[in-house]
């Protein structure tokens, strides 16, 4: 019958329309379902993933050491040319010459933080870290030099 | 409020129908036309309106002439619109003398 | 002068330059805007007159329909900021002889008339008052013209109805959806409707 | 597909009979992204609609002839990016296929629960980014919420959120982190109790459904020879899902359904998502518990060199079918790699879908075709 | 304390007092248009606020909470952004008329706000045709909103303008047909007559089903006359952009914005008059102690929260809801709100003729 359908097409209708409002109802009278985090202030609590990839870091220690012997295989990894490094010969004690890095050149405005650098690293001199606030108003603050000035090969990693 | 003699209603009653009368005349377009009648159909409205408190105010019967006559606009308006439109399909102008012959 | 009456020769004087500029100006929307102005005054010299409700009327039937209407087929039919041609010299100074004359004459009978003014008499236009004549039977009701104009609006609206349909039935692409469902094309038509079967 | 004078042409020049042509994007809030779609109209009625391609083409395809067999899958995470994982699995398992490489058991199951999580992550995003289009914007938000959950676990395990370069050839880039499981499962009981919400809002609403019933219809036929896959095709009915038909990883182990639905129009795609993504639960419901050990990824050399030979392999992604095709020549670096991306064709059914419906209905229909410019452009 | 009741006259008396009438009339017109002014800006201000408040709350947001506390002055930034920026008018528009569109949404607005009731006798024009006036000036917005579409020379502003236009004249009956069941019962245009009316209780609760129902209607017929989801089709981003202020920006902007608003509030303050009582307390029926209680909270408060409470209804639809397809919209008009509120109607008056109601 027309008049039935009709009806049965308001009522079904405005029902459907009901439920939704009391869904949405629901959330605005309960603050607490809120998620927002307010980011700038909760820095001091934010926690990020530890496996979290912000940029290209080489670890030094206390000595002021480092494990880059400047193989070059993290650049070639590279998917876009993000890494330079430019070698030098030191003179062992011995009276050797031995290569080593002068400058590991990181542009972090290219790398796309894709971790093949960190795995092709045969002495895991090179790691990821959780930084990822690197606006800058300069660009070239974005090239970084990776090894700390007056730092060298530690001992032992070949 | 009578301080406005009813002839100088009469002439901006006057004015606007010879304002619409100019239009009429002057215009091609059928869109306009019908602007410039409906104009033409207000200062009417005036005058009744005039008349009527001015002369009777205590009876209504120009308030309902208005009336009469808003709606019976309306309904010129609807249908004359309703023909310009098909005219406008069939002969894709509504330029009054595009359209002399009398077919649709 | 009072102040009602310097209110009542500013809305002439609006009521009427409007009215020049709607019949005047060359693009199409803007002499339907300056319609428009023209009809909003005459409602603010209806207000004037206290006739409100005629006012009240005036706005919904004139701004809110016909004004929307003529906008509407302006919209439909005519190609943006395209100027209309300009009448030619003849035509305008002929017309312009033919309304002035008719001006003067009728603004001569008028100042020559002399209406016997009935000042101070109160003029009330009572909302109910206009609503029980309009319906009563009686010999000054208007229940009779009440319903002419009735059946006249319901002509006037099947007409436009027909008017508007006729075209369109020779016309597929052009035709409204059925209510309720959308037309497509036709394979889609004909597998919604196996699908419902 | 566009001749040169077709793609200089003035878009915005009127048609003849009161035709009104208007440029959708490549700026439009409905188009996500830089889709140019030429719309003629006849009042709201849509007579054509042309899309305009390439404002984001990247040449991806040439991009990867310099690469290595390592260095190419990450590319493609920025192709459909809302499916990562899935693109990144692709040129992984081509990669794979090329050198037969024996994926450890682990790694498969792994990137089984990856792709799955992927797919409910992109279908919640999709029925977000749906509903606003539709004018409601709330449930964006909502979908929001339980995709935060996902692009977490992503995070704790992968290392990103959105464009991971988790999978490699032979496995995967590490093993999955402690917390995972239980992180899962906690996705997927809340994802079971809020999935209600979508259908107050959104499902059942008498709005939505009148907007999108019978409207964007695509028949069986026309899906077939439009090349249309993935939920798009198995809306109207074609039986396409690679994880069924050409079952790669666990898939074969895996109870799960196709979904398919005969119906072809918006309604019927939505429909097809939402019950994926339900499915998606169940793949991920049989696995979770039962990870085996072992390793997370295969011994494999430093340098990757396919022998020659020309190889394909096809998964399913969110949007349907994704295809890559990969020419070796023996060399360190791919002689050609075609990716067969499954937003293209389905956009190529656009025009065909939408013609004589309202232009809200366009939004309705692109909406449920779930468009990724970049996934088209490349 | 907080009822405006009573300031008015003093005010009206010391001026009649201090000058002669005239100038008495031209100072109490200066002081109305200052405070409609005022009245404005910050019902722009706090309408755009709760919008945002609620919307965000809805969507398990927080909202704005930078500026000030609680994100009390975004909009007045917000506002101080749209100053600064500069209105752009498009080459080939017809700018007089793009210039003079956000001026006469904004003019209509202002009229709008003569006849209504925000506290006991405090009334800017209290004429006799209220409800009809307010019809009646309402449905000149949408010259503004064509003028708009068309002078913007856009095509999605034109499609925009058309929708509405068909939108806002259509919807416009079945308000006006709701307004009507609650005239039928009053007996009287007048809004002041309106809200004596209900001295004894609400209409929502006097008048049984049909005027719940026509209360209903009206809802929706002013949701979709003011251009709001899910009836914003005039504006329906994801499918005309901006729809007719596509090419609008800076203050130009912030008018047809503000516009929104302020018709909003306006459409509320109707419903809350007509449906539930304007500034009239909540009565009921003989229960003495229960109405003096209710008397002690002042009237402006009542008319305001009425108001806003309505108003919190039209935010909760437009964020719940999905927007239609304009053929559907028609469809709703003339296939469902006009036939159930012209029998509504028809059961209204049969209530007022037998005198149903309390």
């Amino acid at each position: 019958m027309f008049l039935k359908e009709y009806i049965k097409d308001v009522v079904g209708g405005v029902t459907s329309l009901l439920k939704g409002m009391r869904k949405t109802g629901y959330y605005f009278f309960h603050p607490k379902e809120i998620i927002t985090e307010q980011y700038p202030d909760n820095r001091a609590t934010l926690k990020l993933a530890e496996r979290f990839r912000g940029e290209v870091v080489m670890a030094h220690d206390a000595n002021n050491e480092h494990a880059c012997t400047g193989c070059t295989a993290c650049e070639l990894a590279c998917p876009n040319g993000t890494i330079k490094i430019i070698t030098k010969f030191d003179m062992t004690p011995e009276g050797k010459k031995k290569k080593a890095i002068d400058t590991f050149i990181y542009h972090l405005e290219l790398c796309t933080m894709c971790n093949l650098c960190v795995e092709a690293c045969p002495t895991g001199a090179i790691s990821m870290a959780q930084n990822f606030e690197h606006s800058v108003y300069d660009r070239n603050k974005l090239t970084k030099k990776l090894n700390k000035p007056g730092s060298k090969v530690r001992e032992g990693v070949e | 409020m009578n301080s406005v003699p009813l002839a100088h209603i009469l002439f901006v009653s006057t004015a606007l129908f010879c304002i619409g009368m100019y239009g009429l005349f002057t215009r091609r377009n059928i869109i306009t036309m019908l602007m410039s009648i409906e104009l033409m159909l207000n200062s009417v409205n005036i005058n009744f309106v005039a008349f009527n408190k001015y002369l009777w105010p205590e009876k209504l019967d120009g308030i309902f002439f208005t009336l009469f006559i808003i709606t019976i606009a309306a309904a010129e308006a609807a249908v004359a619109i309703a023909i310009i439109i098909n005219l406008y399909r069939s002969h894709n102008s509504i330029d009054v003398e595009d359209a002399t012959e009398l077919k649709y | 002068m009072e102040a009602s009456a310097i209110i009542f020769y500013c809305i002439a004087a609006f009521i009427l330059g409007a009215g020049i500029l709607a019949v005047t100006t060359r693009k199409i929307f803007r002499s339907a805007i300056w319609l428009l102005f023209s009809l909003v005054g005459i409602a603010a010299l209806y207000f004037w007159l206290q006739v409100e409700f005629i006012a009240a009327v005036q706005i919904i039937v004139y701004v809110g329909g016909i004004v929307v209407l003529i906008i509407f087929s302006i919209f439909l039919t005519q190609q943006s900021g395209k100027e209309m041609a300009k009448p030619s010299g003849k035509h305008v100074l002929f017309s312009l002889l033919a309304v002035l004359f008719g001006l003067a004459l009728i603004y001569n009978l008028i100042s020559e008339y002399g209406f016997a003014e009935q000042a101070s008499r109160p003029f009330q236009v009572a909302v109910g008052e206009i609503g029980m004549q309009m319906l009563s039977t009686t010999q000054h009701g208007f229940i009779l013209p009440f319903e002419a104009v009735s059946m006249l609006l319901l002509a006037a609206m099947v007409g436009c109805i027909v008017i508007a349909m006729k075209n369109k039935s020779g016309n597929l692409e052009a035709a409204e959806p059925p209510a309720g469902k959308l037309m497509i094309h036709s394979d889609f038509t004909s597998s919604t409707t196996e699908k419902e079967a | 597909m566009y001749t040169q004078t077709d793609v200089i042409k003035d878009t915005t020049a009127d048609g003849p009979e009161g035709e009104l042509v208007i440029n959708m994007g490549p700026q439009h809030p409905a188009t996500h992204g830089v889709l140019h779609l030429v719309i003629t109209l006849d009042g709201e009625t849509i007579k054509k609609i042309e899309p305009h391609l390439g404002y984001i083409h990247r040449s991806i395809e040439k991009m990867t002839e310099s690469l290595t067999y390592r260095q190419f899958t990450y590319v493609t995470s920025r192709m459909d990016y809302l499916s990562a994982h899935i693109n990144n699995l692709a040129c992984a398992m081509t990669v794979e296929k090329a050198m037969q490489i024996e994926v450890p058991e682990r790694a498969k199951v792994i990137r089984v629960l990856m792709n799955e999580l992927t797919r409910i992550a992109s279908h919640e995003l999709w029925i977000g980014a749906m509903a606003m289009d539709l004018g409601a914007f709330t449930p964006f938000f909502y979908a929001f919420r339980e995709r935060e959950l996902i692009t977490d676990i992503m995070e704790e395990t992968c290392g990103a959120r959105l464009t991971m370069n988790y999978m490699v050839p032979g496995g995967v880039m590490y093993d999955i982190h402690p917390s995972f499981q239980q992180k899962v499962k906690e996705f997927v009981t809340q994802f079971k109790h809020k999935v209600t919400e979508y259908e107050d809002l959104v499902t059942n609403n008498v709005i939505f459904q009148s907007r999108t019933k019978g409207v964007g219809f695509l028949s069986k036929e026309d899906a077939i020879s439009y090349g249309c896959s993935g939920p798009v095709a198995r809306a109207s009915g074609v039986s396409c899902d690679i994880r069924k038909l050409y079952p790669y990883e666990v898939y074969d182990k895996v109870q799960f359904d196709e979904v398919l639905d005969t119906a072809g129009d918006s309604f019927a795609r939505y429909m097809v998502r939402v019950r994926e993504m339900n499915q998606s639960i169940r793949i991920i419901e049989q696995l979770i518990d039962s990870i085996p050990e072992g390793e997370f990824q295969a011994k494999t050399k430093a340098v990757l060199k396919p022998p020659k030979g020309e190889f394909y392999t096809r998964v399913e992604t969110a949007r349907g079918e994704l295809g890559v095709y990969l020419v070796s020549e023996g060399g360190t670096t791919p002689y050609r790699i075609k990716y067969r991306s499954p937003g293209f064709s389905n956009l190529s059914a656009l025009d065909h879908m939408a013609r004589g419906s309202k232009i809200g209905d366009l939004m309705a229909t692109m909406g449920t075709l779930d468009l990724v410019i970049p996934d088209i452009d490349r | 304390m907080f009822s405006l009741e009573g300031i008015t006259g003093t005010v009206q008396n010391w001026l009649l007092n201090t000058f002669n009438p005239q100038v008495a009339l031209l100072i109490e017109c200066a002081i109305v248009i200052l405070l409609a002014i005022s009245l404005f800006a910050v019902l722009g201000l706090v309408l755009v606020l709760m919008e945002r408040k609620v919307a965000a709350h809805i969507q398990i947001r927080l909202g704005p909470n930078r500026v000030g506390p609680g994100g009390m002055f975004q909009t007045v930034a917000d506002t101080v952004k749209l100053i600064m920026k500069e209105g752009l008018t498009p080459d080939l528009a017809d700018k007089f008329l793009f210039n003079l569109a956000p001026f006469v949404v904004m003019i209509v607005a202002m009229l709008l706000l003569a006849p209504i009731a925000f506290a006991k006798n405090f009334q800017i024009w209290d004429i006799n045709i209220g409800v009809l006036y307010v019809s009646a000036v309402s449905s000149l917005s949408v010259i503004g909103i064509l003028m708009a579409g068309w002078a913007s020379n856009n095509k999605y502003s034109l499609l925009g303008a058309m929708r509405s236009g068909a939108q806002i004249v259509s919807y416009e009956l079945s308000a006006g047909l709701a307004i009507l069941s609650i005239v039928v019962l009053t007996g009287s245009l007048q809004i002041s007559d309106i809200i004596a009316s209900q001295q004894d209780g609400w209409w929502l609760f006097k008048g049984h089903i049909p005027v719940i129902i026509a209360f209903v209607i009206f809802l929706i017929a002013v949701t979709a006359e003011t251009n709001r989801a899910p009836f914003d089709l005039a504006e329906a981003e994801s499918e005309l952009t901006a729809g007719f202020h596509t090419e609008y920006s800076g203050m130009k902007f912030a008018l047809f914005f503000l516009a929104e608003y302020i018709n909003i509030f306006i459409v509320c303050a109707i419903g809350a008059t007509l449906f539930l009582g304007g500034w009239m307390p909540l009565h009921i029926g003989n229960w003495e102690g229960f109405n003096h209680v209710m008397d002690y909270i002042p009237s402006s408060v009542w008319f305001f929260g009425k108001t806003f409470f309505l108003i919190f209804l039209i935010m909760w639809f437009r964020w719940t809801f999905p927007r239609l397809r304009v053929d559907q919209l028609l469809n709703l008009e003339w296939k469902y709100l006009l036939p159930i509120s012209l029998f509504n109607l028809l059961l209204v008056t049969l209530i007022a003729i037998l005198g149903w109601h309390f």
